[in-house]
């Protein structure tokens, strides 16, 4: 494995340095039926699931085949994709905010030959490659982070669970059959890299250790006031620990305090908080990011806990297939998760999926806890 | 035969959902095999290593990935993210194994051969696994080693005509929704804007002069497929003023049954025959809407524009004309302080090239958050510490009740002297005089 | 004037003392009627406004004829109160929580001659002394606090504005025509003796000039470390001060801190607040504390300021008049005030109402300022 | 002749409301005539000085008494407060002006015997003005000197078998709605519960030993005619766990206009006929009635017990008969430190004498606050400061939904030790032989 260079010269930074260029400019990457009807589009049509018209002023149409694909990739698979869409879509291709995969063909009558392509591919395991669906009242893709794959602070995985779970909901990728769209994201702690807070159904991984403290290596690694000023509730002090016979600057913890947020740990890796029994699953559900009929909101915290069981995280997709199957019976056409259970009543919400209510999900964070605390005489019984 | 035994991992190779094991196999066998004798920059085996490790994880329940150095290519401050295993004996191959991001491009429209030459620099001179896409919206390069990152960065710029994208205390790479390329929704151009903003903000976005991250995303429409008003520190989402357009016989088409509600989104369930009043006039959340004699109508003045009846009748129905974005603001995750979405702080904005008016708020929100915020936090952790009223002060916008949702129960008002007649300064004998102690 | 004595022995307090008796009990003072049917009560029905019949399980009626009246009352009228009670009422007489005279007959005969009575009885000034009314979709008598009658913390007078409005709106106290009950209410000051939070309409005094600080006096007369606790912002701070030729311990206010809530002048009455100028009104509105169909709501801020006004608070009653007809004009049957505020949008409420959207009226109280934000694109132009 | 000129108060005379100035004038007439000969034990005039010390106010703007000093009865620590003029020279009448709270009786119900008594009492030891009745429910008595204050207290004990209300950091004087006396709504005897928590609670309410002030309401259903919900430390609202009544017949009567709407409450206008549909059905919150075929049904498991369609139809609709209350906690007005309305603890209770479960609770409730309570803090801020959780530890009431508007949406849990698998004592040294630093 020799080094070979791409003509840097380390010891001439500068020399011929391109910078702040940005990403390559969007319209050199549109298919031509894009490029030509950009902007004057009528309206569309989900032909079946998974597959989408849209028609523009011109008469044009294009048509999309839209494929589920996790996230994480490798340029074998890449390759694959680029394959079919040099075969079948004239060398262009998309990907969705979801990581679905997007082929577009400009006639009806090369996307049945292109659908039937897709079916068709298998990895060696047997899952499909590049399965049809994600679109209308369903569920799409699971937007997620990167989990045990990648991260220095996961409390779960992310491709596994999520892979679980869409296995388990895997019909209702290529179904419309939900009262509404379902979107289903992941996030490996509650630094949230992807935003899962106002999701349908939000899988978050939490710790629930507070920080071990690397007493001999943490002054030495870490600088103290950043660790200190990273705890959002003033639970970590300086403090004098002896270690052996040396006295060390160190850092205490009020555990009591201790949300188990892990921004101590971002600003010090001497106080790791990952644990095998302590780290496992949160699910919340209801958030939503569309406008459409009520407004955008959060997802509230429905399940406080559930271990992590790698590989396939059994009670966690067993609990939200239940939550999906109480949705698909009880919701109104168009009503979103969030929306059913603020229709029906939070208490309902617990029965009808069958879930237990604890203490941990009443709010206590901050002032704004209040206002999720029942004010009136009106709920059911 | 596999470096590591994978036995939790295997499991994760059936079902129906493709299996990022399968994928991450194969891409371990082709590097075994090589079959275009690439010559490696960094481990052949280091996809067989990431797996091994991965096991090792589903065994133990917990990550075995350390914190990051500092890495990064020269004269940036973001755009590469170190990363280092714990177990790096065991696991040789990715015992260094830094993340990269490329700043994709608008709407995520790609040619195949972009992509090959993406797909050769990185089996090449990484792990050849990515992400397609982060969170915020890059290609991720996962796994390379220190002395590649440069090289990488070179060949991207030279060869590929293609950046980095932001990590760190700076802008974050813009995103944008497929907007006008492909949707009749669009109210806006995402992908101009969002270009032409990622072009004109490059010394932001790479070099980390701000308090914390900072997130621009462009929604074309209030569907908000991109989910900026969750998530960015500056939502842009498409709007508009006038009245939604109506084709009456589109109406009557789907009325008679001619045309799937929401463009066939339903049809996986027999919900019966679509009724117009059930679906359309009584979910209107403004109740603006009326459907008699065969006619639909809009009271334009009292629509909030939320979609829904655009979304149910696509055919039928078209946004205004007079279009724009509303701004908000201060959007982000629950880290530190809480979720927030965001405020609206523009009701409403023409995005029109060059955009001299949207730059304007975005610089004065720049030069507010740059010197009164703190560090590591958030816009959105400003304007509650600092107060709307601040934000709206800093940026020049006259107040309307368009900002609220409903003005403030409490009545602590903060008065400011100039405000007050007469002022604070209040003499105290002068005081006594009328009333005694 | 000789002191008279009760019996009570200075000297011997404890002699003969009763005390911990509690009130009277309530059932001694029921009319046969109400001790009779007591529990059994069948429906009930506002013959016309101000004027109710309860019908019993038994069959028996109880007629109510229901007068608004000021809470500030001398002796002299609780007296002819009372002989209209033991004229008409066998000797029986009830108050309202909203400070109403309710006079109750067993017989709608009895009825007619007790109206025609109260209806003659005026004031020497001309005004109606038991006006009839306050019942149904009206306006009811306004809850009010003491005000410069005999509060030392107000900010506004109490007894006067509440006359001015309740001339202003008296059609409408003896109507029902609006949509549905609005509940008028002030306090003078924001300590809010009497929680006007949740009223339709609530007038409030308010201040808006920081403490007057009388150093000289100001150790002699108040603890200070109280003074300083009783802040809720944190303003106050321990301070020296040059008087004449003395260093007096006193304290310091952050100006810019002080939201005016007069708590230090609670604590320390060598800090007022009151001033003319600074001094005037806030209105707030759509508040409800009933469980019907909408929870129970906090009143709004929609007027950051009016100036006082003696004797009659014009702008204020002007103001007020022109919600009420808003309201009364655009609100569908059995909707309250803030819930057709709310089904219109503020934005709206703010148009029909003509009233200026000020910067003052944005939240900007601690952290849950920002769930009153607008996080939403849902709005009107 | 008036002592003092009253330009501005006499422009309060006028308007068909009630003029407090000019009950105020024949009280000072009626004092100055004294017909009957009584031997005032304050000054004659101080009727006169009250309105010439308001007029003042009128003139300055701002008001002329001072703070009270501590006055009161021998033993008690409330129910007077004291209250001075700052300019005593110029209105001696009231230099010295105290209040005295009044325990009103339950319901407000009185004979004119013993309103007359308290007359009597009042005209001869004080001003003969009085509050009817205080926001928190009392009698009060505007305006005598200190040496009345034994007196009056000695004469409304020993003639009246009458007590003092509540005042300073103590229990408030309990008030309640008419209830079962005079409304069919009742769900359950407001004014029994009342006057035995009152009694029971003698020392509470005349002995200062809270952080601050403490108040019991009781609502006899949702409709909270006393507004206990907006501001009872502890509100007590009646409700039933059973069917709604219906009488079929009457629900006709309504239909067909028998019977007007709301007990007539809408007669002032037209607003068409009545529309059972429009009017009960389509507002029901919980859209759990129907009506069809002339036939009203309602789905008692989704009911919320909101009163409206009882208020509609109050002659063909009834309470249930399980009846009993729901305990909501915390409720106060925006001082200090924001405003709070009462939050659900307990969903229902029965009301039963002698009412054990419920003083239960609230003597739970006062252990908390009376150890954990900082001063000047009410038992809503307690609450918030140290979670609903901690309410429901220290009331041992299990948690359930209906504790919750809505679950949190943030996820910062704060777990105890006990619940986590393994406690939180780990041995860094073991970590490290999986992780290498």
């Amino acid at each position: 494995m020799a080094f070979i260079s791409s003509g840097y010269n380390p010891d001439k930074p500068m020399e011929n340095r391109i910078t702040d260029i940005g990403p390559q400019k969007y319209d050199k990457f549109y298919p031509p039926v894009i490029a030509k009807n950009k902007g004057k589009w009528l309206y569309h049509e989900i032909i079946k699931p998974g597959v989408l018209v849209h028609v523009a002023e011109s008469g044009d149409e294009v048509y999309t085949v839209r494929c589920g694909g996790a996230r994480l990739m490798t340029v074998t698979h890449i390759r694959e994709i680029c394959e079919i869409a040099d075969k079948y879509c004239g060398g262009y291709v998309r990907w969705t905010t979801r990581n679905n995969v997007e082929f577009m063909v400009d006639d009806k009558a090369k996307c049945d030959a292109l659908i039937t392509d897709l079916e068709g591919r298998k990895f060696d395991g047997g899952s499909f490659k590049l399965p049809i669906g994600g679109t209308g009242a369903g569920v799409t893709n699971i937007i997620h982070t990167q989990g045990w794959i990648h991260c220095h602070t996961p409390a779960t995985d992310a491709s596994g669970p999520v892979k679980a779970t869409l296995d388990e909901l895997f019909s209702d990728f290529q179904n419309h059959r939900l009262p509404a769209q379902l979107r289903v994201s992941l996030a490996c702690c509650l630094n949230m890299c992807g935003a899962v807070h106002c999701s349908d159904i939000a899988i978050l991984g939490y710790h629930r250790k507070p920080p071990l403290l690397d007493h001999e290596y943490l002054d030495k690694m870490c600088e103290i006031p950043l660790a200190i000023a990273a705890c959002p509730t003033a639970a970590v002090k300086p403090s004098k620990v002896t270690v052996g016979d040396k006295e060390v600057k160190s850092v205490a913890v009020n555990e009591d305090r201790c949300m188990f947020c892990g921004n101590c740990y971002t600003m010090c890796p001497s106080m790791p908080l990952a644990d095998q029994e302590g780290d496992g699953i949160v699910l919340m559900v209801g958030g939503k990011v569309s406008n459409r009929i009520s407004m955008p909101k959060f997802s509230k915290v429905v399940v406080a806990f559930i271990p992590n069981e790698p590989p396939r995280w059994g009670t966690t997709t067993a609990t939200i297939k239940r939550i999906v199957e109480a949705y698909a019976a009880g919701a109104n056409k168009y009503e979103r998760l969030g929306d059913w259970a603020e229709r029906i009543g939070w208490e309902r919400f617990f029965d009808k999926c069958e879930l237990e209510f604890t203490h941990h999900l009443i709010d206590d964070f901050r002032d704004p806890a209040y206002y999720t605390w029942r004010q009136s005489t009106q709920f059911k019984f | 035969m596999a470096k590591h035994a994978t036995p939790l991992l295997d499991q994760l190779e059936s079902g129906p959902w493709p299996s990022f094991v399968s994928d991450l196999k194969q891409e371990a066998a082709s590097r075994a095999k090589n079959a275009n004798n690439v010559e490696f920059q960094v481990p052949q085996d280091c996809v067989e290593d990431l797996l091994g490790v991965l096991e090792l994880s589903y065994k133990h329940g917990v990550t075995h990935w350390k914190h990051g150095g500092i890495v990064g290519v020269f004269g940036y401050g973001g755009g590469v993210i170190g990363r280092y295993c714990d177990q790096p004996q065991e696991f040789p191959g990715v015992a260094h194994f830094h993340t990269m991001r490329i700043n994709q491009p608008g709407g995520k429209f790609y040619t195949t051969e972009f992509l090959k030459n993406l797909c050769d620099l990185w089996e090449f001179r990484g792990s050849g696994v990515t992400n397609m896409h982060g969170s915020t919206g890059d290609i991720i390069f996962i796994g390379t080693s220190t002395p590649q990152l440069e090289e990488i960065f070179y060949e991207l710029t030279h060869k590929f005509d293609q950046d980095l994208g932001g990590s760190g205390s700076n802008l974050r790479t813009p995103s944008d929704c497929i907007g006008a390329a492909r949707c009749e929704y669009a109210c806006y151009d995402t992908q101009a804007i969002c270009y032409e903003l990622t072009q004109e903000y490059q010394d932001e976005l790479h070099r980390p002069a701000f308090p914390y991250k900072f997130k621009f995303k462009f929604d074309g429409c209030p569907n908000c497929c991109v989910a900026s008003i969750a998530r960015a520190d500056i939502s842009f989402v498409g709007t508009w003023r006038d009245d939604i357009k109506i084709d009456q016989e589109a109406v009557a088409g789907y009325v008679g049954g001619e045309f799937a509600p929401n463009a066939g989104a339903h049809s996986g369930r027999d919900w019966g025959a679509f009724d117009i009043q059930k679906e359309v006039i009584d979910l209107c959340p403004s109740q603006c809407m009326k459907y008699e004699g065969g006619k639909l109508a809009i009271n334009t003045k009292e629509c909030t524009r939320c979609m829904h009846c655009i979304n149910v009748m696509p055919r039928a129905l078209h946004i205004g004309d007079d279009r724009g974005c509303s701004m908000l603001v201060g959007a982000k995750a629950p880290i530190l302080d809480g979720a927030q979405m965001g405020s609206l702080l523009v009701p409403f904005i023409k995005v029109e090239e060059p955009y001299d008016e949207i730059k304007e708020v975005i610089e004065a929100i720049w030069d507010w958050w740059m010197e009164e915020g703190k560090n590591r936090e958030r816009l959105g952790e400003l304007i509650k510490r600092q107060g709307f009223q601040k934000l709206l002060e800093m940026t020049n916008i006259k107040p309307v009740p368009q900002h609220v949702q409903e003005p403030r129960h409490n009545p602590y008002i903060f008065w400011k002297e100039d405000e007050v007649p007469g002022g604070w300064t209040r003499d105290i004998n002068k005081f006594r005089e009328r009333h005694q102690r």
